[in-house]
């Protein structure tokens, strides 16, 4: 399945991109399996999710958690908890 | 019943008037301004920048707005929030909230305050005076204020 | 720190920019205004008078303004009244409290209004289209509203 | 004792003057007392003070309950609950 991935704020600094398009496998069905399937791609993706209870993700721009099923999403972004206002 | 997330400043007065404007309906407006302070942790700020997820800001802050109308009996909503380079004394985020009595303003204003923190995907980076630049930790308190509000 | 009965209306970003000029210490600013509406039991209103005490209004106002400083830490505070003839959609009152932080800032404002309501020698006549003129009743809630501050 | 009197609102209507001086006996002691006096000086102030608890005071400017002491106050003002802001 192709998605696209977003990173904001020090998880794109660390990543180092702000979006890529990546093919995953069947095998990846959550939040939490993307995690550790993007962790295995390299160390800059270990930093950026060295404290996995620190990054927040959303599917199709709205909040979930790390238990969500990533299903038929096309846009899946991994952030720091939010600081606005 | 309006958002919108811009670079540009916005003025206090003008947004009030277009909400009010021809309206004898309205009794109380609350507004919130946010603005960015020169001290962080005991650090001299000389800017801070907004960054933010276009599209999924502009959804979550009606989705918060219309939290709120749902709660409150509101005449008139506003939340403007700013992203990219900002100075010390700058504005960052206005919340307007008016209705026929100030109990109701004044909490939906809060409540929109309080959710927009919780919630609107926007991240500050503060630059000091010895030009390092930090990622603001989010709040614990943010988080608290937020379940005053029950279930959202 | 700045009280002002007076019979002319006020400008929102005059006012708070008079207060964070040049200020970097200020990162939430929370205004109230209340204005004329245009019905008051069923009635269509056509204009409404605002009597007050000159002298003991001043004073009342900077009591209840200097309690509000006693209270929050807060970098600025005004309060203004507007007194005479007004019509509906008019300007009546504002009420502006600036602080570092948004909590101490909104709960001020709230106090202010409430404490002002039950205090500051005001008082509203309202003329409805069949032209008869009627002095507001003081409202229940604004009693109850001032107990949840305590002793004042 | 000489004092001033000040009315407002509908206080000010009923008695149909917004301010006079007056001459108080030394029995006259406390705000209750200077009801009770105003009231046996003619219908209008009768009207105005017809209930007593709706009608507030101040001496010399600040908030006063009925009970209080008139002392050397030099203005005294009544008026219905405040309905401003």
């Amino acid at each position: 399945m192709t998605i696209n991935l977003l990173y904001f704020a020090w998880v794109r600094e660390k990543i180092g991109k702000s979006t890529e398009t990546v093919d995953l496998p069947s095998s990846v069905r959550t939040i939490a399996d993307l995690v550790q399937w993007l962790v295995a791609r390299g160390p800059e993706y270990a930093d950026a999710f060295a404290r996995p209870e620190v990054v927040r993700a959303a599917i199709d721009r709205a909040h979930v958690k790390t238990s969500a099923e990533i299903g038929a999403a096309r846009e899946i972004a991994f952030f720091p908890p939010v600081t606005g206002g | 019943m309006s958002v919108s997330v811009q670079s540009e400043d916005f003025d206090l007065t003008a947004e009030v008037r277009r909400l009010t404007a021809g309206r004898v309906d309205i009794g109380a407006i609350v507004t919130f301004t946010g603005t960015v302070r020169g001290e962080a942790k005991g650090q001299t700020i000389t800017s801070m920048t907004l960054e933010h997820y276009p599209g999924m800001t502009e959804s979550e802050l009606a989705r918060v707005e219309a939290e709120a109308l749902a709660r409150w009996p509101l005449q008139a909503t506003r939340i403007i929030h700013r992203y990219g380079e900002l100075r010390p004394g700058d504005n960052i985020v206005l919340v307007i909230a008016a209705s026929a009595h100030r109990q109701a303003a004044f909490e939906a204003a809060a409540f929109l305050m309080d959710y927009l923190k919780s919630r609107a995907p926007f991240w500050k980076k503060e630059t000091t005076a010895a030009g390092k630049g930090d990622w603001v930790d989010a709040r614990e308190g943010d988080d608290r204020a937020v379940e005053r509000w029950g279930k959202g």
